[in-house]
């Protein structure tokens, strides 16, 4: 038996049907989300539930719950994004670019997330949807960052151009987050008094253990996800990379069939 | 490959090289050889992958398969320090067409610190002083363009030359003057690397001929 | 109460938000995964 | 070859470019001029514009700034330049701070334009004790602008969408220049009652723009056009 060529035995493989293969799940990931599901389930029974309602804010309160765990998670995402943009510059291991796209893409959908639900938030305790503070402005600029981050890495080439121009994007949006947030700081505080503190709740101990339990359950939420989108991001460059081997074996086959050719093409 | 053997060093030394443009493998396991001094002809038909293969060379475009070395650097880790010393003559001239003909030779040679009698050499070899040398490269015709480009090239004093079509545009004289040109940076050290579909032309010239067939490289 | 529909609004926007970016995620990993022999997936 | 002479040689270059192809003179002078006209439109003349012409010199400087980027890559792109310059060797950073420089002046010349515009058109009144901030603004905040418009007009530089994509990327980052230069010109022209000594710390934080992406663009200039 000889052995073939791995591209040529992938490409019969993927001719074969289409088997029941193994998914982006393992057993940590399954056990990982049943704990996110059930601290999610734990979120809604305390924030809507259990958890009573404030002094000042009254029942809006509740919004809170939500509110700070998907800002926690999409700030956290974005550090990852950035660490990891750092350790592919360092490393060179496409692992770590996708482990920044990843992260990215998560921030990024739960950036929006966070703006709307803060914007209604806002619309029921300061009777406005928008307030021009730093943390609300930075929030949305560095939304608009990363969208142009997630712009850039779907602009083609090969895998490493890719991952080295998101991981130079990602180093520079670093950058930028605090001349933003400190430019608008100076501006408000200038201009006006200081702008409201959205945190002004007197927090008894339920208040802080439902708050609690929304930040486990998004963190785990968030690993579960970075975990399973890493590796589809894997499972994608490998089929770009399938797709370049067959290419590459038909360009092959062109030039052996091409007339004239003497012993060199066989 | 019977010159191989006989000098340890070739300028060009591709070894089943894969370049990729897009997901199309336009250079598909390219082998080749050239030794100093030699001027050689790529032919082939177009989509062959000539051009990818000339800038490939010049070290605009990532090895993705396989291994490709110029002038000794390994294009995998040191595609940038091979560019000084390659000149890429390719589809496009790379000339700002609103600068005069000696601006650019000017800025093309200064960037890599050639003197002002050098550019001005440059500048008459190719024939584009005088009064053309005075004209925006918008106005001039292709094969003025084409001169133009070249004199970028001998100002700046390239080891290696990578011309894609460089008859293409220019009359019987200007061909005889570049012929001649390439002639003579062969002759004081430089490899030449032509691809061209004038098969006579660039035939006579050329000191070896090898085809270029579906992104492979084809000794005869 | 007018204050229960912007928080059960915002319950359910970001709940909706979680269940329907977590069933992509998963599905295109399925999707991919059919795609790709197990012997590659370094997570086995 | 030293990075300063190469970086001084491509400023020259682009320069030279814009001078002979009169397209900054002929087209983005008026766009820009168009720009502060059609402000007024969207303004209460008599009201309004007085308090917020400040904004608007820089809001059209931006939209300027957006313009003068893809034209100063458009010319690289034109005839294949840019390959040119990446085979000649040619270090990314004196390429990036050559450009950088050249759009600065571009818009330094354009900003005063902007300026007069407004004193025209807006009646603003140019007090003598605000020109020396006037002027300091005016270069840090260019700096900082022509800065992130190379880098990201160099990403963009060669791929479909660049348009797009280069307002996408530079817009969000340029936001601190956007509102610092505002409030220091408020405070060179005493908008709104605002004092000179105001204007100071903004600066500060113009240069504070300007040194972070003018080092960290020549950093991240090579790896994003070149890789």
């Amino acid at each position: 038996m000889t052995t073939l060529h791995p591209a040529a035995s992938r490409a019969t493989d993927a001719v074969a049907g289409s088997p029941r293969r193994a998914g982006t799940g393992t057993t940590a990931t399954r056990i990982l989300g049943i704990a996110t599901i059930v601290s999610m389930c734990w979120l809604v029974a305390f924030g809507l539930g259990f958890s009573p309602a404030d002094r000042d804010q009254e029942e809006a309160v509740r919004l809170l719950y939500v509110h700070v765990p998907t800002i926690w998670l999409a700030y956290l995402a974005f550090v990852v994004t950035a660490v990891s943009s750092a350790m592919y510059l360092w490393r060179r291991s496409l692992g770590w670019d996708r482990l920044a796209g990843a992260s990215a893409e998560l921030g990024v959908v739960f950036m929006a997330v966070t703006l709307v639900v803060g914007a209604l938030w806002g619309r029921l305790t300061w009777g406005v949807f928008w307030q021009w503070d730093a943390r609300l402005t930075t929030t949305a600029l560095l939304f608009v960052t990363y969208i142009g981050y997630l712009a850039v890495r779907n602009l083609g080439g090969s895998h490493a151009q890719r991952a080295t121009r998101s991981a130079v994007l990602g180093l520079l949006a670093v950058l930028e987050i605090p001349l933003v947030h400190f430019s608008v700081q100076l501006w408000r505080s200038l201009h006006q008094g200081r702008t409201f503190e959205p945190n002004d709740t007197n927090m008894d101990g339920l208040m802080l253990f439902s708050l609690f339990v929304g930040v486990i359950a998004f963190t785990l939420l968030y690993t579960w996800l970075i975990i399973h989108r890493t590796r589809a991001m894997a499972m994608e460059d490998m089929i770009d990379d399938r797709g370049l081997d067959d290419a590459l074996a038909a360009r092959r086959a062109e030039a052996a069939a091409v007339p004239g050719a003497d012993e060199e093409a066989h | 490959m019977s010159s191989a053997a006989t000098d340890p060093a070739p300028v060009v030394e591709l070894d089943d090289a894969v370049a990729v443009l897009g997901s199309f493998p336009a250079l598909a396991g390219a082998t080749l050889r050239v030794q100093r001094r030699e001027i050689l002809l790529l032919q082939g038909p177009n989509g062959a992958g000539k051009t990818t293969l000339l800038r490939l060379c010049a070290g605009l475009l990532p090895v993705a398969r396989g291994r490709a070395a110029v002038l000794g650097w390994d294009l995998a880790h040191h595609r940038r320090e091979v560019r000084p010393h390659v000149g890429l003559l390719g589809h496009a001239n790379g000339l700002y067409l609103d600068l005069s003909v000696g601006d650019n030779v000017r800025f093309w040679g200064s960037t890599v610190g050639a003197s002002g009698a050098e550019i001005t050499e440059a500048m008459a070899l190719l024939a584009v002083d005088g009064r053309l040398g005075g004209l925006k490269v918008r106005s001039l015709s292709a094969g003025q363009k084409r001169r133009t480009a070249l004199a970028c090239l001998v100002a700046r004093r390239a080891q290696l030359w990578l011309l894609d079509e460089p008859h293409a545009g220019l009359d019987a004289a200007g061909r005889d003057e570049l012929d001649r040109t390439l002639r003579a940076a062969a002759a004081a050290g430089a490899t030449i690397v032509v691809a061209s579909h004038e098969l006579e032309r660039a035939g006579a010239l050329a000191t070896r001929t090898v085809e270029v067939v579906a992104g492979q490289v084809r000794e005869p | 109460m007018d204050d229960a529909g912007f928080i059960i609004g915002s319950y359910a926007l970001t709940f909706g938000a979680v269940i329907l970016y977590t069933w992509r995620v998963l599905r295109r990993g399925r999707k991919l995964a059919d795609q790709i022999p197990d012997e590659d997936k370094y997570w086995l | 070859m030293g990075v300063t002479r190469i970086a001084w040689l491509v400023a020259r270059k682009d320069l030279r470019v814009e001078w002979a192809s009169k397209v900054f003179t002929n087209q983005v002078l008026p766009f820009a001029a168009v720009t502060m006209v059609i402000f007024a439109f969207a303004l209460d003349a008599d009201v309004v514009l007085e308090r917020v012409a400040p904004g608007l010199v820089w809001l059209a400087t931006l939209f300027s700034l957006l313009v003068l980027v893809q034209r100063s890559f458009a010319i690289e792109n034109e005839d294949g330049a840019l390959d040119a310059t990446r085979v000649a060797g040619v270090d990314p950073r004196a390429i990036f701070a050559g450009k950088a420089l050249a759009l600065a002046v571009e818009l330094v010349i354009l900003e005063a334009m902007l300026l007069l515009a407004a004193v025209v058109l807006y009646g603003q009144d140019v007090p003598i004790e605000g020109v020396p901030l006037l002027a300091v603004t005016s270069i840090t905040a260019t700096c900082g602008l022509a800065a992130v418009g190379t880098l990201y007009g160099g990403l963009a530089a060669g791929f479909t969408g660049r348009e797009t994509l280069l307002p996408l990327l530079t817009l969000p980052a340029v936001a601190p220049v956007l509102i610092g230069a505002t409030r220091a010109v408020e405070a060179a022209l005493g908008t709104a009652g605002a004092v000179v000594s105001d204007g100071w710390p903004w600066v500060g934080l113009l240069t504070v723009f300007a040194v972070a992406f003018g080092v960290g663009g020549a950093l991240a200039f090579g790896p994003l056009i070149d890789e």
